[in-house]
């Protein structure tokens, strides 16, 4: 391990995979093969090329995969741009890991579980769902709702139809914005959705997607009876250092990068609106 | 002093009044006696406008986003504050009609680093009396003459004409001196390569780039500047090395040749002391001299000296040799 | 610990001597600037009459631009090279009480886990000697911090008093020993000129203006969400001109960005000073949560305030050394903004 | 990833003989990004083209770079390889190794080094190329021929018989140019006149041209295939449509003193005229200088005398404006003045002459009527000295560094015209070397020679001086070593030929550009030699260097042949080269619109979304059809808003980075 | 430490970097006519291409001394022939304030050089670039303006 958090481990890219046309997944492993780090879901990593820039990323894969680290990422400015252009075989810097994670051996244990997701929000998302099919047994129901604009921009299609879908005990809702051909499933907006689907409040939601539908999804949890305590998101602020001294990701007093990504609504409530 | 106030505030008031604006951006009263600070006055707060030794502020800035504003606002200019606003109208960075421009007369601000640098120590408040500034301070009173504690800029006043106000204050107040703005520059290119190498390392090297001569700049108006735009190739925040200093201010000075009116806010404002002004003005001195006097913001037909030329413009291997055997 | 005395007209000896025990950083005027630089360079007149330097000496644990790591690329390949940590030791001579806090702010953050190490390698291997303020300036608000800058305190070896014919040393730790021992004109001296000088400079402080600044309703307890939405930061904020000048003036800002340079021949990766003031601080992609320099100004008072305040046990991350009142170009200071949200909303 | 192929060429052994083209094969290799790199003998080649085409499919290149000649070569060449190959044309960068390396280095070692940096350099601005597409125009059926010589009538007939509009401007009053002036052509002696009228009348005839002579080209603006041009014509104070060309008019006005252009002012004309018989148009013309009426509000005996009242001293200058798709430049040449060269005694004595004076006077229409006279005396003379190359081939800086290329022959036709017409007369040529390369022409000057006994002095002439009303000639006779001291009536100087001055002018409107001697720059010396490198505007004549009258004439026709395919196009493709503004970093300060020369820049008010925050503001807007990629605005730009497409800032600076690495 | 990397490892002898930009219409010709009338210059000079001098941004040249170059010329067509009509008047008035202000910083005014090349002046160029880079080996290395990270 390196003598100071700012320094970077050696990642290799060893899979490429084009999820939607703006979205891929990376898997990463250590220079020596495994992982550079081990993680909890909802943890994010800090990736890089030298020259281009640095980010923050949501780990995508589950704690529970040993072989390695995978990473959803949609193509959005500069640096995004460049680690599209990889291939296998390609090196980057990744540290990390960071923040705290859904509370996946804490609060939601023996809960009910629903997902809800929109776009590429299902990235810190799946690391958890897979987390809790590895562990199917130690949580109750497990309800995923995904929505994006078209079955295009669905990430990790197959996986949902060929795992998740068919997981004991965990229904799948996909929804997309337009409907389009060749598409049978559920045609609207994820918030809607939700409402129409109807869940019982005595589940814990975990929210993640653009703050637009984060926004609209709240009111319809609200409506359905979700009191704040029972939800959770995750946040995305331009993360810096990642060790909450940089200075740029806190909200008031909290750091997202340190007292965060993930938040229960509850605490969010007592931060200034600024996010 | 004071009755000078009075007098921009009751025209202001007038002026309010007469609808001719809806506010008036001018300077509030700090927390210390020379720290004022840029406000925007309602007609029922403008008895808390100050206009002293200490509001050297120029305001032109501020007017590129006043002027975005609903309504009209009145703003007061210092001579050779007007330049510079006449400069931003001239390459629409303000938009003119929403604003009212009233010159106002100045007789030359004073610069507190030189009074402290003068032995002020503690100082709680000061009053003028007779060409001295009299500061009455934690450790007794410190009476200095009024030249000594100028600004550069108003050592060097260029005058009290405007530029583009919609109506002048008439108010009687003494000359200021009117010392050659290019002695320095002057002085400086008399010197050798090494030893003007030498003085500017000095300076620029106490830059901490915390942009504060470049955000006060109102030629500086940019959305974003270069500086901080990834993409540009020489985006940098802090000084890594020499060349960063020397860059940053070499391509800002550039950036601003032709369109500085030499308002000095730069040098003003400087926390680390730069004379900034000498880099404008080698710029400004060196127009004169090859191209014809140019003023920036005096004319707003005139083409500005780097978007124009002439046939005849001396060749730059024959600059580099100006008054050299 | 005891009390040693030299003699002030020695004091060019006495920096001489703790070369030995590194390179000595004094408050100097240079250029017409002043920092702390270090003793004997051309050019430059170390001051400890200075009340307080121009800039703080927080960069010499924090620097403005300091290199991490260094990339090697070839091919698809990436060689890592870890920069070198600070490996001399040094020593930073004649911080005052404001300061010195200001020391300790950082520490707070840098120190804490996981461990800056390139701040720790500067913060362990500095010699910190603290100097007691005899002529406070109108702009010292650090009283109201609770700061005594007659009698300094914090993380420091030693604590020096200069009158006018001596300079009186307390070292209190061992490390502040060492400077007793490296001169030989110290000798042990007994409090009166201390204690005298102490008085008159407490004389002053009590008239300070601001010296009593109402910091009550900011810090550990204080409503973060009131003072948020405090109606007061529209018009405070209006004429902010986004510099930084208070940022990197300040003592305790720390707010770092981290870049790469490309130098041709592989990538540097540095960290630099960054001010929260710039609006392209929390730019992302797709845009940035603090739109106006209302949010970005807010940001930089709260933080000092109240944000830090609440993470670290009701400390405050200003230290009232009133550089911010003197360098600000729209004087838009902390002494502004403390009593504008400390007392009432002032009347629109 | 970008992936990059790098091509070295060898172009046989000139890059190879200097260029280890394997090393930097090998080196380019290495260049992140560069995912193929191959050298062969001459990439320009069929096969190496298709090596280039089978490597971008191949490996998926994105990109290529070839390492070759300069790209003013084959850039264009490669540009459509990629294209073949399914690349974006744009995505070719090269790397001049052979005229800025192989070419101009010696050693080995250090051009393989320039060479792979050069190599470099191109990859690392191709990494930052984007795909280009350029947007098209219309062309606008109509061209323009400024000058109305036989330069400008060539093409103007040409093109206008292949059933396009023209236009002539002409500045004298009457087309026909320098061609008419002559008496005689060589080398087969034809009548200048005869030959030439007919063309001038079948120009001023052809329904397709339309003259306008007594004009000028007052602004140019646009670009190739939608120029628009204002004509200024100048007032003729003659009506041109009354004006029967009687001459009635010129017979009668009283100010005679006026010299008499046309026949280079060795006799005078009227303030109004016709300047000669054959003129086209034939319309008279008031010289408002040197008219009394204009001089002295009296006189106007002109009008008084004109039946067909066409005299209209009113008549203002009148500017008309028109849209072209080409303009050809035909302004021609005049000749030096040689009194520069004091030691000829020209202007001293009237009896020195120039050549193109002398073929005034050989006229029939001249001042003489074509009788061989002295000028000072009338006296007919005995002896005639030619003297060759005056102010041609000349290094001293008095004169013209080129040889004029025509004097050699028209002396040689001066002298065997008056051996032949004056048996008794005898001609000397003095000479620095005889050039004759032209069909015919080595024969003519031996006729000259042995036929008509004409002495040909190698040597120049050192001094020409007048005593007791003959002129002495001092020179020397270098195949003899000696000096000669001759006696002559007339000594005729063969004076060098230059750029006709307004070309000057007329070139910098259109932004065509000229080399040190005036001289049209064409866009290639070889391959494009009727092609000025601004796009849409071709050169005819002597404008673009010295040229007999065979040689104008195929120039003529050639150039019209460039025009008629221009105008056979539909639509233009434009440069895909532009400048382009980002609007978010726009201040709508308008410095660049200031410093664009075609004035492609404009403002508009936008609504924007800058990353969040909507604000409306006044930015810059390029038209593509009429940017051509100066990058002027990019500089003039202080946020760097405004960027030149395919010569990026970050291009630019990518380049200066590899060069420096 | 050598600052100059670029220079060849064989010989001890300083060999400095010279950045020439040349306009695409005239001196990139001349340059070109250079060569094909093998008129040779030291290899220390690298052209970059422009389409006009007044394509040249100060931060260009300031970027090259940045990088380590020694010297940097600028080449277009001669005032009053420019392909764009007027780009090299720009050029002019803008490289002699950029200039001028290097050398009022104490910048070696040498440095830096405008050269006006025609594409028919081939020997001009070859020699322009003999000359430069003769007055920049005399000169030494770039020590006042470059970024010491570089080259690193």
């Amino acid at each position: 391990m390196p003598n100071d958090p700012l320094i970077p481990m050696i990642g290799v890219v060893t899979d490429v995979r084009r999820d939607t046309p703006d979205v891929k997944t990376f898997r990463v492993n250590a220079l020596t093969g495994g992982k550079n780090f081990a993680h909890m879901p909802g943890q994010c990593a800090m990736l890089s090329i030298p020259g281009v820039g640095e980010a923050m990323f949501s780990i995508t894969s589950s704690p529970t995969n040993t072989e390695y680290l995978e990473f959803s990422i949609k193509k959005c400015g500069c640096l995004t741009d460049w680690l599209h252009r990889l291939e296998a075989g390609a090196q980057l810097t990744i540290r990390g890991p960071y923040g705290n994670g859904f509370p996946v051996e804490g609060a939601l244990l023996g809960q009910d579980l629903l997902f809800i997701a929109g776009g590429i929000g299902l990235a810190p998302l799946r690391s958890v769902i897979n987390y809790v099919l590895d562990k199917r047994e130690r949580y109750g129901k497990v309800d995923i709702v995904y929505g994006a604009r078209s079955a295009d921009d669905l990430v990790d299609l197959e996986e949902i139809r060929a795992s998740w879908a068919h997981a004991p005990g965990v229904d799948v809702h996909l929804t997309i914005d337009r409907a389009q051909e060749g598409w049978e499933g559920n045609v609207g907006f994820v918030p809607n959705y939700v409402r129409e689907l109807g869940f019982a409040p005595t589940a814990t939601a975990l929210v993640c997607g653009p703050p637009i539908m984060i926004k609209f999804v709240l009111g319809a949890l609200a409506e359905l009876g979700f009191a704040r305590t029972q939800v959770y998101t995750t946040m995305e602020l331009r993360m810096k250092c990642g060790v909450g001294k940089c200075g740029r990701c806190n909200i008031g007093s909290k750091y997202v990068c340190k007292d965060g990504p993930v938040f229960r609504m509850d605490q969010l409530d007592e931060l200034p609106d600024e996010y | 002093m004071r009755e000078l106030t009075n007098a921009i505030c009751a025209r202001a008031k007038e002026l309010l009044q007469s609808g001719a604006a809806g506010r008036v951006l001018g300077w509030a009263p700090g927390e210390f006696f020379y720290d004022p600070t840029p406000g925007v006055f309602s007609e029922g707060r403008l008895n808390e406008l100050v206009y002293d030794g200490f509001t050297a502020a120029n305001l032109s800035k501020y007017c590129i986003a006043e002027s975005q504003k609903e309504g009209k606002v009145l703003v007061l200019l210092k001579p050779c504050d007007s330049y510079s606003l006449a400069q931003l109208v001239k390459e629409h960075r303000v938009k003119r009609e929403n604003i009212y421009a009233l010159g106002i007369p100045c007789e030359g601000k004073l610069d507190m680093r030189k009074a402290r640098a003068k032995g002020v120590e503690g100082a709680l408040s000061f009053r003028e009396e007779d060409g001295q500034v009299v500061f009455e301070t934690l450790y007794g009173e410190v009476r200095l003459a009024r030249e000594e504690l100028l600004l550069e800029r108003c050592l060097c006043c260029r005058g009290r004409e405007y530029a583009g106000v919609d109506e002048t204050l008439e108010y009687a107040l003494p000359e200021l001196p009117k010392r050659d703005r290019f002695q320095k520059v002057a002085a400086l290119e008399e010197q050798t390569a090494q030893e003007r190498y030498a003085f500017w390392r000095g300076e620029l090297s106490k830059c901490i780039r915390c942009n504060a001569c470049r955000n006060v700049c109102p030629a500086c108006s940019c959305v974003q500047c270069v500086f901080d735009n990834p993409q540009s190739g020489v985006a940098a925040k802090a000084n890594s090395t020499e060349f960063e200093e020397s860059l940053f201010h070499i391509i800002r000075a550039w950036h601003v040749a032709g369109r500085c009116t030499d308002c000095g806010e730069c040098s003003r404002v400087c926390p680390q002391s730069i004379p900034l002004h000498l880099l404008n003005r080698k710029f400004i001195k060196d127009v004169n001299e090859l191209y014809g006097e140019y003023q920036a913001g005096a004319d707003p037909a005139a083409r500005p000296p780097l978007v124009n030329y002439t046939p005849e413009d001396p060749e730059p291997s024959a600059v580099l040799e100006r008054g050299r055997a | 610990m005891s009390l040693y005395a030299m003699d002030r007209a020695r004091l060019g000896e006495l920096y001489e001597a703790l070369g030995a025990l590194g390179r000595v950083y004094l408050p100097t005027r240079k250029n017409g600037a002043s920092a702390f630089l270090p003793y004997g360079e051309e050019g430059s007149e170390a001051d400890l009459s200075l009340l307080l330097c121009d800039k703080s000496p927080k960069d010499l644990f924090f620097p403005q631009s300091e290199e991490l790591v260094k990339f090697r690329l070839t091919g698809a390949e990436i060689a890592l090279q870890e920069a070198a940590r600070q490996k001399e030791p040094f020593v930073l001579f004649g911080v005052k009480a404001c300061d010195l806090q200001a020391i300790e702010v950082l520490d707070r953050v840098f120190l804490a886990e996981p461990v800056d190490s390139f701040y720790q390698s500067r913060r362990e291997h500095a010699t910190v000697v603290a100097l007691a303020c005899a002529r406070p300036a109108e702009s010292c608000f650090c009283t109201a911090f609770g700061i005594d800058p007659t009698s300094p305190q914090g993380p420091c070896d030693a604590v020096a008093w200069l009158t006018e014919s001596a300079l009186y040393l307390r070292p209190c730790t061992e490390k502040g020993e060492t400077i007793v021992s490296c001169f030989a004109g110290f000798a042990p001296a007994d409090e009166k000129e201390v204690a005298a000088q102490q008085a008159a400079a407490r004389a002053v402080l009590g008239r300070l203006p601001y010296g009593q600044l109402d910091l009550s309703r900011f810090g550990e307890a204080s409503d973060e969400l009131a003072l948020f939405d405090h109606p007061a930061w529209e018009e405070l904020s209006a004429h902010c001109l986004g510099c930084g000048s208070c940022t990197f003036s300040c003592p305790t800002c720390q707010c770092y960005d981290i870049r790469d340079y490309d130098t041709g021949k592989g990538v540097l990766r540095f960290r630099c000073w960054d001010s929260c003031m710039y609006k392209d601080f929390t730019m992302m992609a797709h845009g940035t949560p603090r739109k106006t320099q209302k949010e970005r100004f807010r940001q930089r008072f709260l933080h000092k305030l109240v944000y830090y305040p609440k993470n670290n046990g009701g400390l405050f991350s200003c230290v009232g050394c009133g550089r911010c009142v003197k360098k600000c170009p729209a004087n838009l200071h902390m002494i502004r903004v403390a009593k504008a949200l400390g007392g009432e909303p002032r009347a629109q | 990833m970008q992936k990059i192929g790098v091509f070295v060429c060898w172009c046989g052994s000139n890059i190879a003989g200097t260029v280890d083209v394997g090393r930097v094969v090998e080196a380019v290799r290495q260049e992140p990004g560069v995912a193929f790199a191959a050298d062969y003998q001459y990439m320009c080649s069929d096969s190496g083209q298709n090596l280039i085409k089978s490597a971008v499919k191949e490996h998926g290149l994105t990109g290529i770079v070839v390492c070759s000649c300069s790209p003013r070569m084959h850039e264009a060449t490669f540009k459509k390889t990629a294209a073949a190959a399914g690349l974006n044309p744009y995505m070719v960068e090269i790397a001049n190794i052979r005229e800025h390396c192989s070419w101009i280095h010696k050693n080995m070692e250090e051009a393989t080094e320039k060479a792979i940096v050069l190599a470099r350099a191109a990859i690392a601005k191709v990494l930052k190329d984007a795909p280009l597409t350029s947007g098209t125009t219309e062309v606008t059926k109509r061209a323009l021929v400024i000058g109305g010589g036989i330069a400008g009538i060539q093409t103007a007939l040409d093109i206008a018989e292949a059933g396009f509009a023209v236009d002539i401007v002409e500045k004298q009053p009457t087309i026909g140019g320098r061609m008419a002036q002559l008496d005689k052509t060589f080398p087969t002696l034809d009548c200048s006149a005869c030959i030439l009228t007919p063309k001038m009348v079948d120009a001023g005839a052809n329904e397709n041209i339309e003259l306008f002579t007594y004009s000028e080209v007052e602004s140019v603006k646009g670009f190739v295939g939608n120029f628009t041009v204002t004509i200024r014509k100048k007032a003729r104070s003659v009506r041109a449509d009354l004006c029967t060309g009687c001459g009635e008019c010129t017979e009668k006005c009283p100010s005679r003193k006026t010299k008499n252009e046309f026949n280079m002012g060795m006799d005078t004309r009227g303030a109004i005229y016709i300047p000669y018989a054959q003129a086209v148009p034939k319309i008279a013309v008031i010289d408002r200088e040197h008219c009394l009426h204009f001089k002295t509000g009296k006189c106007g005996l002109c009008e008084r005398t004109c039946s067909a009242k066409a005299i209209d001293f009113a008549q203002e200058d009148e500017l008309v404006t028109r849209n072209y798709g080409a303009i050809v430049m035909a302004t021609g040449f005049q000749m030096i003045d040689p009194s520069g060269f004091g030691e000829f005694g020209y202007g001293k004595s009237k009896d020195v002459l120039t050549s193109l004076e002398f073929e005034r006077l050989m006229n029939a229409a001249g001042p003489t009527g074509g009788h061989l006279v002295c000028p000072s005396d009338g006296r007919h003379p005995k002896h005639i000295v030619f003297i060759q190359c005056v102010g041609s081939r000349d290094t001293s800086g008095c004169g013209k560094p080129y040889c004029s290329k025509i004097c050699c022959m028209y002396t040689a036709k001066h002298a065997i015209l008056v051996r032949d017409k004056y048996p008794d007369v005898s001609v000397t040529v003095f000479y620095i070397d005889v050039r004759t390369p032209g069909k015919n022409f080595d024969e003519f000057y031996r006729r000259a020679v042995e036929e008509y006994g004409v002495q040909y002095v190698k040597g120049m002439v050192g001094k020409v001086t007048r005593e007791g009303g003959r002129l002495k000639v001092q020179g020397s006779d270098l195949l003899n070593d000696r000096q000669l001291h001759l006696e002559a009536d007339m000594v005729v100087l063969a004076a060098a030929i230059e750029p006709d001055p307004t070309a000057r002018s007329v070139a910098s409107m259109l932004t065509a550009s000229i080399d040190t001697n005036g001289f049209m720059t064409e866009a290639h010396p070889k391959l494009r030699p009727v092609e000025s490198p601004t796009a849409g505007v071709f050169l005819s004549g002597v404008c673009q260097g010295p040229k007999d009258i065979p040689e104008t004439v195929a120039q003529a026709s050639a150039c019209a042949a460039k025009v008629i395919g221009l105008l056979c196009k539909q639509k233009l493709v434009n440069n895909a080269c532009v400048a382009s503004s980002d609007p978010l970093l726009c201040n709508g300060c308008s410095s660049c619109e200031k410093v664009c020369p075609y004035g492609a820049i404009t403002y508009e008010e936008r609504e924007l979304n800058d990353k969040g925050v909507r604000r409306t503001a006044r930015v810059a807007v390029v038209n593509e059809a009429v940017c051509q990629g100066c990058g002027a605005c990019t500089v003039a730009c202080p946020s760097g808003a405004m960027d030149l497409k395919g010569f990026t800032n970050q291009q630019i600076m990518a380049e200066v980075d590899a060069i420096c690495r | 430490m050598p600052l100059n990397t670029s220079a060849p490892a064989q010989t001890g002898e300083y060999r400095p970097l010279i950045v020439a930009f040349c306009c695409n219409w005239c001196s990139y010709a001349g340059a070109d006519l250079a060569g094909s009338s093998r008129l040779t210059y030291p290899a220390d000079v690298k052209i970059i291409r422009v389409p006009c001098s007044c394509r040249v941004n100060p931060l260009f040249v300031l970027k090259a001394f940045e990088r380590g170059a020694d010297g940097v010329i600028l080449c277009g067509c001669h005032p009053g022939d420019c392909h764009y009509t007027t780009g090299n008047y720009y050029t002019r008035r803008r490289m002699t304030l950029l200039f001028s202000m290097l050398d009022y910083l104490g910048i070696e005014r040498e440095r830096t050089r405008v050269e006006w090349v025609s594409a028919a002046e081939g020997a001009k160029f070859s020699a322009t670039m003999n000359d430069f880079a003769r007055t920049i080996r005399a000169l030494g290395e770039n020590r006042k303006l470059r970024d010491l990270r570089c080259g690193n």
